[in-house]
């Protein structure tokens, strides 16, 4: 059910659109102003009159969250395979190839290390447009392995979800995907480096069921919609309307879900002030630093 | 009410037993031919259910009748006495959480619990948990480390609950951290599939050291009608997508998924609940003893391990 | 205001003249039967025809859950001081000298050492009949090494709580009293050793907000009164009727607090069987005992 | 508006001011007349706040004006962050927690709240806090044991709410359990009571290696207009119940619950806040450094010991 977003609703979406170059202007889904492609993009994918987020392709987002030019990435050696043979309108071996024909990637995910004012961070970045962002085996593969190299290499880590849960394709591997991400994180707790989360529109499923509700510090970008099950599934089964805001990020802030809701314009810096306060507690030898 | 496929079996136990009456009444004796007809039963049990495809085998999963998870709590164990609440949201019957003894040894049970009837099946909300399920069983696991308890877990449910006061009360996070929580436990871990393993809603429960299954349970992503509504916008499509989404226990075994398979008795745990329970009791025994040879930091890296390399995916030529 | 109670409304109270010699019959508070008191006595304080549970003396509450003849007192070698030289309507020292004369018990507690069912068990009775059951500075500290010595002695610990709360007159010394009980039952988690916390009629204050509710297993008695604020003070900040059953045994048991809701004649039994589990899990050396 | 006591303060300050205006007005010398008004006014707040009575404390620990728990927060520390929600129940604006930055040394800081004003005050629940408000500060607890983080707790509640709600999530239980959490941290932690130290609800978040209180602040089993109402059913008679119960920091200092007094500036913390803020840091800075030197199990030594000697009782003859 996690999925459905990708294949009914976004499927060709309208938003992968917005982002394509077919127009240079196009009208905002929030203020209706219209907006000149390029201005979107060199304004971080917010709406210039009305900051609205539009979803931000990976490459931007390691940029924008790492110190210029120190973004290297890790992911990109392995490939889904097609463990259980499926088809259905079309097979996953062809719904994959396709996307990866799009996305220029192997799977919904882009991991790498950078540098985050100053401090030594490794990002998992999860790409929406890549099958919705939907966590199969080579997702989960690359953010334990993302993970487990953080802690080796003493870096911070900070997962950025969007996703509509899990890779409906690998069938129960994929739900293994949630238990896999979250034993990985232990290397880093071990180590006592952070671990910071931020979800995106939208995070629904799997991934928020796992590694991306194990921050020590979650955020999410405004308005996003975050929650395990999708708006759809819960209408049909409750079979009633919900209620305004349900499973944004502001109404989860309330329901004591977050730690804060941040706009992209302030993303760095709050990560930024978040790993350095988290890194320079005692030393174990318990010794106050400089005090 | 049999299963469309169980129909002929059915109906051949209906003639053994007319046949035993009329036998008795008459007081003639038709052992021979009872005899044969029975000898026919099982060889057309085991064909039925060797040959099941993947829906029937979900068919047979939720069949009413098969034992449910506090009958196996009940009777597998002594002395299960059940502990509620989470101490914070409330007690959720969808999850029935106790300690128990095996033997002379200790431990925490948890289970997931669909209702025996429709009365049942309303009060345990069909097996789906809520927020406060979850949390209890995670204060379990705390209780457990507190008092070296194994634990055992099984799993039956749908899946976890989609509703808002479900989502208010952050059925995602609470299902990330007992998956979390459950990696940690410093104590021996087992988790049983005894019916249908529904997504993160069963992993919840399911981090344990050894996963087993049982033969015609099964253990999903998604439920094959949601598949189906998704995939090709027709629930009533879910026999192809079962198929799809290889869930039986012989897929999931061959997907390093679950560490072995408990066989059922001929014709299914529903037809003979009782020698069902004995063997899941024979095999807890047998699959406990080891891992209690082990130290705290082998369970944690066993688990780690475990559950790190599950996934398929293939190298990239030139990487 | 957690004494509230015993001030008000159960000063002289109607309970104790219930168990008084005075009247050799009683009319039962739930069922209105005619009860001759030695019945209720003889029936643990059991209303014979309706199971009503009336309070219970703290030796009699001791016997209960002890086998004959094993329970040996370890309380009551120290007496409350008055640090705060409190005087109300009566001097501290007057009220205490009055309770303890009544109740023939240096403050409201009793804690011992027995075998419950076989099993070596320390036990800590709350009295409310003295002060209303109020913890002051005797009361935790008893308390504390009631916790300790069970400890040091490899006894399971049960508490049997029946409070309106702090010592009013002790000031903040009866507050610190929750810390401290609270810090002595780390004594017991660090050697493993269960801690069973039962709540009878009525248990609220500063009792049930410090180790009382700390038990590794936490029961109440059928119908009891267990709430942080009382009744009164509730309704007097919201200015509203309490809902039916609310902060009795069984609404709590269902909002979770609670891990059962235990009728007397079966909490001996009930209480064997936890311990029993509770001290039967694998030993240190990770060796399963003959599985 | 100033309290009753501080009448003749205000009034000989507003005739100094006068005086100034006036000098300045008609360009003439009033510096002799000034400053003898200024010396007569530094003795009168020192004799007046030397000499409050036990009610008149009571009244400048919940002062308006008086510093609340966010200046202390915003102020005292550098690079203050607030981390919100229980992942539980919600998010308790009565209870604000975060990270901050102590010149080199991150710590948690959390804090009660009051309003400082009639909006803030209905919105922060005037810093009465939910069974949330306790569990969002055990989540820092864990937060600050993982990161090696020292605690700092701000105390300024009149109690935690006892509501319905509150109730139904177990206030009694939490308000335990974060008792327990926080004598367990294995880190420094520093508690301050700066205004109203209400019972159980500031002791929840006042388990700390050092406790310290403003000298105008109170701490109390209980409030003196409620003990009034129980012992003579009567809460005007608060001004007796205060002087009964001994809330007072030097009080409190005899009976060993504080560890020390930071005193305020003459004529109380409301009247000069900056100073307020300036001295906590430095004390801050001075209690926390001797602490950074102990090792976890020292740390826990001493919260448990310091917390298990509390009390006062007598041994009976003969025993
Ligand atoms: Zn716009
Ligand atoms: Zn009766």
């Amino acid at each position: 059910m996690t999925l459905e977003r990708w294949f009914r609703r976004n499927r060709p979406t309208r938003k992968e659109d917005d982002n394509s170059p077919a127009g240079l202007w196009m009208k905002c889904d929030s203020c209706s102003a219209q907006i000149y492609r390029k201005d979107l993009v060199a304004n971080d994918y917010l709406c210039p009159e009305c900051g609205h987020h539009y979803r931000m392709p990976v490459e931007a987002r390691a940029h924008l969250l790492t110190d210029p030019e120190s973004f290297e990435p890790w992911s990109g050696e392995i490939t889904p395979q097609d463990p259980l043979e499926f088809v259905d309108t079309e097979s996953y071996v062809e719904r994959i190839a396709r996307a990866q024909k799009k996305q220029k990637r192997p799977d919904a995910i882009l991991t790498g290390a950078g540098l985050l004012d100053g401090e030594p961070v490794a990002l998992a970045i999860m790409d929406f447009f890549f099958a919705g962002g939907s966590m199969g085996s080579v997702v989960g593969e690359e953010i334990a392995r993302a993970a487990e190299r953080a802690a080796e290499e003493e870096r911070s880590f900070i997962a950025v979800a969007a996703s509509g849960g899990a890779r409906m394709q690998e069938g129960a591997l994929s739900l293994m995907q949630m238990a896999k991400t979250t034993v990985a994180l232990e290397s880093l707790s071990r180590k006592r480096l952070p671990f910071i989360s931020v979800l995106t529109d939208p995070t629904t499923g799997g991934v928020t069921a796992s590694f991306a509700t194990l921050g020590d510090i979650i955020v999410a970008e405004p308005n996003s919609l975050i929650g395990f099950a999708g708006p759809r599934v819960i209408q049909q089964t409750i079979k009633q309307d919900l209620p305004e805001g349900f499973q944004r990020a502001e109404f989860l802030l309330k329901k004591g879900m977050l730690d804060e809701v941040v706009p992209r314009s302030q993303l760095k810096a709050s990560l930024a002030g978040y790993i350095h306060l988290l890194r320079n507690g005692l030393k174990e030898t318990a010794h106050a630093p400089g005090l | 009410m049999p299963l469309d496929f169980e129909k002929p079996i059915e109906d051949l136990e209906a003639r053994i037993n007319d046949m035993r009456q009329y036998a008795k009444e008459q007081e003639i004796d038709l052992g021979n031919e009872i005899s044969l007809l029975e000898n026919r039963l099982e060889r057309l049990k085991k064909e039925t259910f060797e040959n099941l495809s993947r829906w029937q085998r979900v068919q047979v999963a939720r069949a009413p009748g098969r034992p449910t998870g506090l009958d196996y709590v009940q009777n597998v164990f002594e002395d299960f006495v059940e502990l509620h609440g989470d101490r914070a949201l409330g007690d959720d019957p969808a999850i029935v959480t106790g300690l128990a003894r095996l033997d002379e040894l200790s431990v925490v049970v948890i289970s997931q619990q669909k209702g025996r009837d429709t009365k049942e099946n309303i009060h345990r909300n069909f097996g789906m948990a809520h927020p406060s399920g979850y949390r209890k069983a995670m204060r379990m696991f705390d209780l457990a480390d507190k008092f070296r308890l194994p634990v055992i877990t099984f799993i039956d449910t749908p899946g976890a609950y989609p509703g808002i006061a479900a989502e208010e009360q952050g059925q995602a996070w609470v299902i990330a951290e007992s998956i979390q929580r459950m990696s940690r436990l410093k104590v021996p871990a087992l988790s049983i599939v005894i019916g249908e393993g529904g997504s993160g809603g069963a992993l919840a429960i399911g981090v344990a050291n050894r996963v087993m299954i049982l033969e015609n349970a099964i253990y999903s992503v998604i439920s094959p009608e949601s598949c189906a509504a998704i995939l090709w916008r027709d629930a009533s499509q879910a026999p192809k997508a079962a198929e799809a989404l290889r869930l039986t226990a012989k897929d999931l075994q061959t997907l390093d998924i679950v560490d072995d398979i408990i066989a059922e008795p001929s014709g299914g745990a529903h037809r003979d609940p009782e020698t069902t329970l004995k063997c899941v009791l024979e095999r807890i025994k047998a699959e406990l003893k080891p891992l209690c040879q082990l130290s705290e930091a082998d369970l944690l890296e066993q688990r780690y391990q475990r559950f790190r390399n599950l996934g398929r995916f293939a190298a990239l030529p030139g990487s």
